[in-house]
């Protein structure tokens, strides 16, 4: 159904003057349901684990790896992985490392803009904890603090095998039907829209990036 | 007069239907193996033959979408329907009534005209979506489209001189009876100036630029997702395979059994996926200069040699 | 030598009357100074009349007056004819009142403009 | 009481003009003396006299009393003066007194200042009314000096202050003249032995030898300068730039016709210099009106015009003497004169009371009732219906053609346009204010009312005189008037306001046109419902604007009906009647536009060109068959050829053919936005209408070889071409709409070239299908404009969720255009390319599938940058066109779409009305047409099409509701993971085609607009360079004087002496 704008719950958009209000959509973004069917249910479970659409965004040092998984040597389109240069249309967002805070707004704002089934791999250390940038200034420590993560790929930095491994871990636990890192973040969405905005001093994006 | 002949329709309509799903589904899985072909070149694996139709379902699987209004709404029904309506106005297989689909309705100029339908819808609906590369993607598609159609045409015309009927159908008639038959062979002035237009026409390299994927983010469908994507998709493979089919037919003597279809329609497809992995992308004003100077050369050459063969 | 029969006075005048107009036309169109134009003018005018009477003279005529010293069979002959006279009266007249306009205008234009320079007066042209 | 009578007898005699005069002459001063208002009065109670003396008379003699002899000294002739009063005399006469009343009205402020003014006045009228009458050569010497000497003093009495150098100038060349003319008589006395006219040309040949020679050239050389001639004319130039408006007309009109009849009087003695004459006439006529280009004094522009007018009657009287076709001098000549003098004079009149010094001054503060006095002035001189000089000048070119004196029509024609251009560019200096002005208050009308009486009179005077003229030519029928009389009847109540007055326009021309067109049949009887039923369609929407807007509605009441005229004529005369009406109409109405009237005067300049290309056509034609008649254009023999090429010109000009489209899109663009939707949807049908009538009669009748239809297809097809091409790189929405309905004439145009039945049915096919689309696009950019206040494309965009109705139109509209199936488009393309192959024409083929395609970028365009893409803030909140606005559109909607469905009902009727000029090829097998190649069955690819579109639209519907869909705004869009800042940098629409620009914009650089700017340019020059000679001094001028005569003598057997 395509609904439109009912008023109750919608996001005020403080970060937009007065005459940019009109031009971003101020609803608030919902949670899903799985299908009722179970069948049908782990059918796209299945179908979504085997055609992982990566947004080809890199965020950091880490975005290095991300290239050889195309090439010949590691060859990540056997299990359906393949880049794809909109949000629209890519499912996994790989945080590349350490994700400055001039970054996690774009980043903040690319993933919203995924449709939903959708999920976030952290690569790398410095998404966990910070890494060797624990006490810089412009990056955020603890990533999952700003966007649901569905897994982490530890390790400085971890190269592709790795980053291969992960999409096979990705791909069991989406078949398990146990990411719904989508979800999680509409359901606390003011929660994790506090931390970001905490961070990120020049909020000028709508609270929701549709 | 839809009335009258109810049952003549229900045929038809039930017929089509079974082309509709043959040829998408050839669709598909030749795009599958095309993939694989290209992996193979660069020295990989490549995707499972199943890839394609995982990507379309998981498409259609998506849980949440966004809508920029009715015609972003309508764009993807008019981009397919567009290729449906192209191959239901192409007779698939000569000498079968079933699979003649809906030619008795128009002929070659029918088809030609048909493509744009969707095109056209499309480019609204992507112009809906607000996204500046969209417009650039379209603009750079038409343009170049207008660029391909010279040569095409003219050796459209050229064969059109040559069997002397527009109906697609005669146009195969004729080409029946072997190899030597074949417009390939009996007019290969045209089919080398078609097979260049051929090649803006599939949109690979070198003439890709107007779905450039770095540069702006696959141009047109930049906004689109979710089941509109995998609308796309579909289209994607069935608008292609029904080129292939519409070439088939008019230069290589077309098919009358699946296979033939299958192994020409292939042959056919080649021809793009080569000359692709083989060039750079071409500037879309180079391409259309391009297209307006030797193929379109070639295309004027075709309609005098039809015509020298005419008379002697 | 019969000066009357050899040497027609007619002649003698047309001749003057065809120089007095070239001579006009001349001035007219030589001379800068209006007044020396109208000069100009009035010279054809009078070498004109000259030439209409010289037309209608027949040598050794009379005055046209038909009485005993001119018969009337033989008036055609030997009078003078009448018409081109009473004709160069009319046109005296009238080159008399053109005169008196330029003149006017001659006048009027030195007290406006200061000068009587035809050369001078050529603000309206093309 | 008998004396009395008897007296008024005497008055009432020709005579008495003379009579009047002389005696008010002495009466004036006197009762000047007494009161200045009773000398006034009697002054112009003789004035008033002469005219109504002259009226009588020639009333008498029309009514068949025999021509009126006056001898005097009650000895006859030869031996006395005598006077003759005949038919053409009584006209002269009549016209020349009428004028001079009407001038003493307008110049009465300053003749009635002493009492010698009016006396000169007098003086000089009668001196013409002599000029005109005697038939004496000394007594028309008297006159002519009796008038030059009046002329001179009055010239003197003039304001500016270089009139007195001027006026010198005038009495030299004027008095070497009459000096030129004294001697010519006195020598033709010598010879003939007499004065009377009658006798010297009874016994003309007695004439000869040397003297005889010089004598008649001397009278000759004399009154042709007199009328002033190139180059020997600066003094009357000067004259007529600085003498006052009523002494400059009563010398331009009144003089001129007095020694303009002498000159007739005496032609037949001039029998061997009728080619000098009718060159120097030609000459003048020509070059005075390539001058008059440059010109920009206004009184001085008049001035060249005038001369231009006389050397036009001159070369008239002397072609038709040559020809010795005297039976049409009243028509030809009389109708020349008599437009020139009322137009002629109104115009000095007008530049009196305005005072104005150059023509681009009254672009300011003129009012509007002198801009439409000037219009009608400007209109009639140039001759354009329903005025004399248009019958004149059609009966002239006729006679010519008769006479295959085609090089001299071509002068003639070539020497009017070039008047047009100057006169019309002078209207649109007046015209330009008058959009701005307000609606004029009727006070400004009163206290200027006396003043622009007497311009009326003469306004007034010119319709009537015109009707008269279509009456003695026999098309005065009512149906013919009819578009005059209802735009005249919508002008009464033009000054009401508010947008109701539309619908007394659209009932006139309801009921009006269904008269007009109602007997009407076969193929004209489909254009009568394409042109006045769709002109009414169309116009309903110009309720949409609620301002009075004067002058929209008579204006276009008159253009619709004379469509309507233009279906029923018979005779190529009516024709062209209604082609000029229709092109005046349709000029002044693109003049309303916002800032139409620059673009205007380029769309009337091309229009009168077409026009006199059509009239060569005819008078070709006429030539050759010797009727008028339209049917009979077949007949014409080898001709055709020639004939064929000179309308088919005339019509491809008039619907922006390639290489001469250049007036097409700024007329389109700038005029009002629902006039454009008329412009192109209906009155561009009228060039197509023509140029069938040619196809017909010519084309196929008398099957000429393919050759001129073969070129006339190509150039449709590069028409269509470049128009899409450039169609593709403008940024504003109404040239492009108008370069691409440019291109759609183009495939008309090929499509009629064809003379096949299949390619007429899809030329007409087309056409129609031409008016519903281009009438819905306009339509609704005029909605667009309305609530935009935009025309640049890339300032607009969005709008769909604006303005969602007009939208939709215009995307059904534009798919149609394209000739994508199912819609009505593609069963044009497809008939043509079917009519195109089976003629072989493969290399035409295949440019109309390229400019189709093309055509595509521009269409697409149109709806992305408009409609599409985003929304400026400042259009957040616009609304839908206007209900009247979009009404139209459904209706034409519908149209289509039933056309597209059942094709059969249109063609069937297409095919019928074409089938008795070319059988029928077109083969249908239920609702299937087949052709030679291929087949269509629309009504199934309907069905197809719409069920196709069900499965997938289904399909998607089916999985959304499984979704979330989210509406979002226009900002919500993938951005390189950046946020949009501005609409306007967001909008990818400026420059829209740069890339193709890159790629092949070398093809479009606009070079016809070049070349015809290059052309301007050399006429230009050219007058400034033919211009040289006047330099301002009068012995120069004195000069040219006698050079003509020494270069009249040499031409005319001087060497042989």
């Amino acid at each position: 159904m395509i609904k439109s704008l009912n008023t109750e719950d919608t996001l005020e958009n403080a970060g937009l003057t007065d005459e940019e209000q009109q031009l971003f959509s101020n609803a608030r973004p919902q949670a899903y349901e799985p299908y009722p069917i179970k069948a049908v249910e782990d059918f796209a479970n299945w179908a979504r684990a085997n055609s992982l659409w990566i947004l080809a965004f890199g965020t950091g040092c880490g975005a290095i790896e991300l290239r050889p998984l195309m090439t010949a040597r590691f060859d990540a389109s056997r299990f359906g992985v393949a880049g794809r240069p909109t949000p629209r249309q890519s499912s996994v967002f790989v945080i590349g490392g350490y994700a400055s805070v001039k970054t996690l707004k774009r980043i903040i704002r690319s993933y919203e803009q995924m449709q939903g089934p959708k999920f976030i791999i952290c690569l790398g250390i410095c998404p966990v904890n910070g890494g060797m940038y624990f006490d810089s200034y412009n990056t955020v420590n603890q990533f999952d603090q700003y966007l649901p993560v569905d897994l982490y790929i530890t390790g400085c930095m971890p190269r592709p095998e790795v980053l291969v491994a992960g999409i096979m871990e990705l791909q069991k636990k989406i078949k398990a039907g146990e990411c719904n890192g989508a979800n999680r973040y509409v359901e606390n969405f003011d929660w994790y829209k506090a931390n970001q905005k905490k961070v990120i001093k020049n909020w000028d994006m709508p609270d929701y990036n549709w | 007069m839809i009335i009258e002949d109810f049952d003549f329709w229900l045929g038809k309509a039930g017929y089509f239907s079974l082309t509709l799903l043959i040829v998408t589904f050839y669709g598909l899985l030749v795009g599958a193996f095309i993939d694989r072909t290209i992996a193979k070149v660069q020295g990989r694996i490549g995707i499972p033959y199943r890839q394609p139709f995982i990507n379309i379902l998981k498409n259609f699987f998506k849980r949440t979408a966004i809508s920029h209004g009715v015609m972003f709404y309508l764009g993807p029904v008019f981009r397919i329907a567009g290729g449906i309506g192209t191959l239901a106005f192409i007779p698939v297989l000569y000498g079968s009534e079933m699979f003649s689909n809906f030619s008795m309705a128009g002929d070659l100029f029918l088809v030609i005209y048909f493509m744009f339908f969707g095109q056209l819808g499309m480019a609204l609906g992507a112009g809906e979506s607000g996204h500046p590369y969209a417009a650039i993607g379209i603009a750079r598609g038409l343009s170049q489209m207008t660029a391909y159609e010279v040569p095409f045409v003219l050796a459209v015309i050229s064969i059109v001189i040559q069997y002397d009927t527009l109906s697609i159908t005669q146009i195969v008639a004729a080409q029946q009876g072997g190899w030597q038959n074949w417009t390939v062979v009996t007019n290969w002035v045209a089919t080398l100036a078609a097979m260049l237009a051929f090649l803006g026409m599939m949109g690979y390299s070198p003439f890709d630029i107007f779905l450039a994927p770095q540069e702006i983010p696959i141009g047109p469908p930049t906004e689109f997702h979710s089941a509109y994507l995998g609308l796309m998709q579909l289209n994607r493979a069935l608008f292609g395979a029904t080129k292939l089919v519409l070439f088939m037919n008019l230069f290589f003597g077309g098919a009358t059994s699946w296979p033939e279809l299958m192994i020409k329609t292939l042959l056919i497809y080649m021809v793009a996926i080569v000359v692709g992995v083989a060039f750079p992308r071409f500037r879309v004003d180079q391409g259309i200069r391009f297209f307006f100077k030797i193929p379109t050369l070639i295309g004027i050459m075709s309609i005098v040699y039809v015509q020298m063969m005419l008379v002697a | 030598m019969n000066m009357l029969t050899d040497f027609p006075i007619s002649l003698i005048v047309l001749c003057s009357g065809l120089c007095l107009i070239l001579l006009g036309l001349w001035g007219m169109l030589t001379q800068r100074n209006l007044i020396r134009i109208i000069i100009g003018f009035s010279l054809m005018d009078t070498g004109i009349h000259m030439v209409m009477v010289s037309i209608g003279y027949v040598t050794g005529g009379t005055a046209p007056i038909i009485n005993d010293a001119v018969a009337m069979n033989e008036a055609v002959n030997r009078v003078v004819d009448p018409v081109p006279s009473a004709l160069v009266l009319t046109a005296i007249v009238i080159g008399l009142g053109v005169t008196a306009v330029m003149l006017s205008f001659a006048v009027r234009i030195h007290k406006t403009r200061k000068t009587l320079m035809i050369d001078k007066l050529t603000e309206s042209k093309w | 009481m008998v004396v009395t009578n008897t007296i008024i007898d005497v008055l009432l005699q020709p005579l008495g003009i003379y009579v009047l005069a002389l005696g008010a002459g002495f009466l004036i001063p006197l009762f000047y003396r007494v009161r200045r208002g009773s000398g006034v009065l009697v002054f112009f109670a003789a004035l008033a006299a002469m005219a109504v003396i002259a009226g009588l008379n020639l009333l008498a003699i029309i009514n068949g009393a025999p021509a009126i002899d006056i001898e005097t000294a009650g000895i006859k002739p030869p031996f006395s003066i005598n006077l003759r009063f005949g038919l053409l005399e009584g006209g002269f006469v009549l016209a020349v007194n009428t004028v001079a009343l009407l001038g003493a009205w307008h110049y009465l402020p300053r003749l009635k200042q002493q009492a010698a003014s009016l006396l000169l006045y007098l003086i000089l009228v009668m001196g013409i009314n002599g000029m005109v009458m005697t038939r004496d050569l000394f007594n028309l010497f008297i006159f002519i000096e009796i008038t030059s000497i009046a002329t001179y003093a009055l010239i003197g009495m003039g304001r500016s202050d270089n009139v007195l150098a001027a006026g010198f100038k005038y009495v030299m060349a004027t008095s070497i003249a009459s000096a030129f003319f004294l001697l010519g008589t006195i020598f033709l006395y010598y010879q003939t032995g007499t004065l009377n006219i009658d006798d010297i040309i009874m016994n003309r040949d007695l004439i000869e030898g040397p003297i005889g020679l010089i004598a008649t050239l001397f009278l000759l050389t004399s009154l042709l300068v007199e009328l002033k001639p190139y180059p020997a004319n600066g003094w009357g130039l000067d004259v007529y730039e600085t003498a006052d408006s009523g002494i400059a007309s009563l010398i331009s009109v009144g003089v001129s016709a007095g020694v303009f009849f002498a000159l007739y009087k005496l032609l037949p003695l001039m029998d061997n210099y009728l080619t000098s004459i009718a060159l120097i006439g030609g000459l003048t006529f020509l070059i005075s009106n390539l001058i008059g280009l440059k010109q920009e004094n206004t009184k001085r522009l008049l001035g060249y015009s005038s001369i231009g007018q006389m050397g036009l009657l001159t070369l008239a009287v002397a072609l038709l003497k040559q020809t010795d076709a005297d039976a049409h001098l009243p028509l030809i000549v009389g109708g020349l004169f008599v437009n020139h003098l009322f137009a002629k004079a109104g115009l000095f009149w007008l530049a009196g009371i305005v005072n104005r010094k150059c023509i681009g001054e009254w672009s300011s503060g003129v009012k509007r009732s002198e801009v439409l006095l000037l219009g009608v002035l400007i209109t009639a001189l140039v001759g354009l219906p329903p005025f004399p000089g248009f019958w004149a000048k059609w009966e002239l070119v006729m006679l010519l053609a008769g006479n295959e004196l085609f090089g001299w029509i071509a002068l003639i024609l070539i020497g009017s346009l070039l008047e047009a251009a100057y006169l019309f560019r002078w209207f649109s200096y007046a015209r330009q204010q008058d959009s701005e002005q307000p609606d004029d208050a009727p006070a400004e009308a009163s206290f200027s009312f006396m003043q622009i009486m007497p311009v009326t009179i003469a306004a007034l005077l010119l319709f009537i005189t015109g009707y008269g003229m279509a009456k003695t030519m026999h098309v005065a029928s009512p149906e013919v008037f009819l578009p005059l009389v209802a735009g005249f009847a919508m002008w009464l109540i033009d000054r009401s306001h508010g947008r109701l007055k539309n619908l007394p326009m659209l009932a006139a021309v309801a009921v009006g046109g269904y008269l007009l067109t109602n007997d009407l049949e076969g193929i004209n009887r489909l254009f009568s419902y394409l042109l006045v039923g769709g002109g009414i369609l169309v116009s309903i929407a110009a309720m949409y604007r609620n301002d009075n807007r004067r002058g929209f509605y008579p204006l276009l009441t008159v253009l619709l009906l004379s469509l309507a005229t233009l279906l029923r004529a018979q005779t190529s005369l009516e024709f062209f009647f209604s082609w000029e009406l229709m092109t005046l109409s349709s000029y002044l109405l693109v003049t309303l536009g916002r800032n139409g009237v620059k673009p205007a005067l380029t769309y009337l300049l091309f229009s009168l060109a077409s026009a006199y290309f059509i009239l060569a056509g005819f008078s070709v034609a006429y030539g050759a068959t010797g009727s008028l008649l339209l049917a009979d254009l077949g007949n014409s023999g080898d001709s055709v050829a020639i004939i064929f090429s000179l309308l088919a010109a005339g019509f491809i000009i008039k619907m922006g053919g390639f290489g001469v489209h250049i007036w097409l899109p700024g007329a389109y663009a700038e005029s009002d936005d629902d006039f454009t939707a008329i412009l192109s949807a209906v009155v561009s049908k009228a060039g197509i209408f023509g140029l069938f009538i040619i196809a017909a009669h010519l084309g196929v009748r008398s099957d000429i070889g393919l050759d001129p239809g073969y070129v006339l297809g190509w150039i449709g097809i590069l028409t269509a071409t470049f128009g899409a091409l450039m169609a593709v790189f403008q940024e504003d929405i109404k040239r492009l709409v108008a370069y691409s309905s440019m291109g759609q004439l183009g495939y008309i145009v090929t499509g009629m070239a064809l003379m096949s039945h299949l390619g007429w049915v899809s030329a007409m096919y087309i056409t129609v299908n031409h008016f519903l689309f281009k009438g819905i696009l306009f339509l609704s950019i005029a909605g667009v404009i309305l609530r935009t206040n935009e025309r640049l494309m890339y300032k607009m965009g969005g709008l769909i969720k604006n303005m969602p109705f007009t939208f939709t139109f215009v995307m059904i509209a534009i798919i149609a255009m394209s000739g994508v199936p199912p819609l009505s488009g593609y069963g044009g393309k497809w008939m043509l390319f079917n009519a195109l192959m089976e003629k072989q024409w493969y290399w035409i083929t295949a440019f109309a599938f390229f400019s189709s395609a093309v055509a595509f970028l521009y269409m697409f365009r149109l709806l992305q940058t408009v409609f599409l893409g985003q929304r400026k803030l400042e259009h957040a909140e616009i609304r839908e066109a206007p209900m009247i606005l979009l009404l139209p559109q459904m209706v034409m909607i519908v149209g289509i779409m039933v056309i597209s469905a059942y094709p059969k009902l249109l063609i069937d009727p297409l095919s019928a009305a074409i089938d008795p000029w070319i059988a029928n090829t077109l083969v249908w097998q239920g609702t299937a047409l087949h052709a030679h190649f291929g087949h269509w069955n629309a009504p199934m690819i309907m069905a197809v099409v719409a069920g196709v579109f069900m499965i997938p639209l289904i399909l998607l519907s089916l999985f959304a509701l499984s979704m979330k869909i989210q509406k979002v705004e226009q900002f919500n869009i993938v951005y390189a993971a950046e946020r949009p800042r501005r609409p306007e940098e967001t909008h990818f629409a400026y420059k829209f085609f740069a890339h193709y620009d890159r790629a092949i914009g070398f093809t479009v650089r606009p070079r016809a607009t070049a070349f015809w700017n290059s052309v301007v340019e050399w006429s230009h020059s050219a007058g400034a360079s033919l211009r040289i000679f006047y330099n301002g001094n009068g012995q120069t001028y004195a000069l040219f004087v006698i050079m003509y005569f020494v270069g009249l003598f040499l031409f005319n057997g001087g060497l042989a002496l």
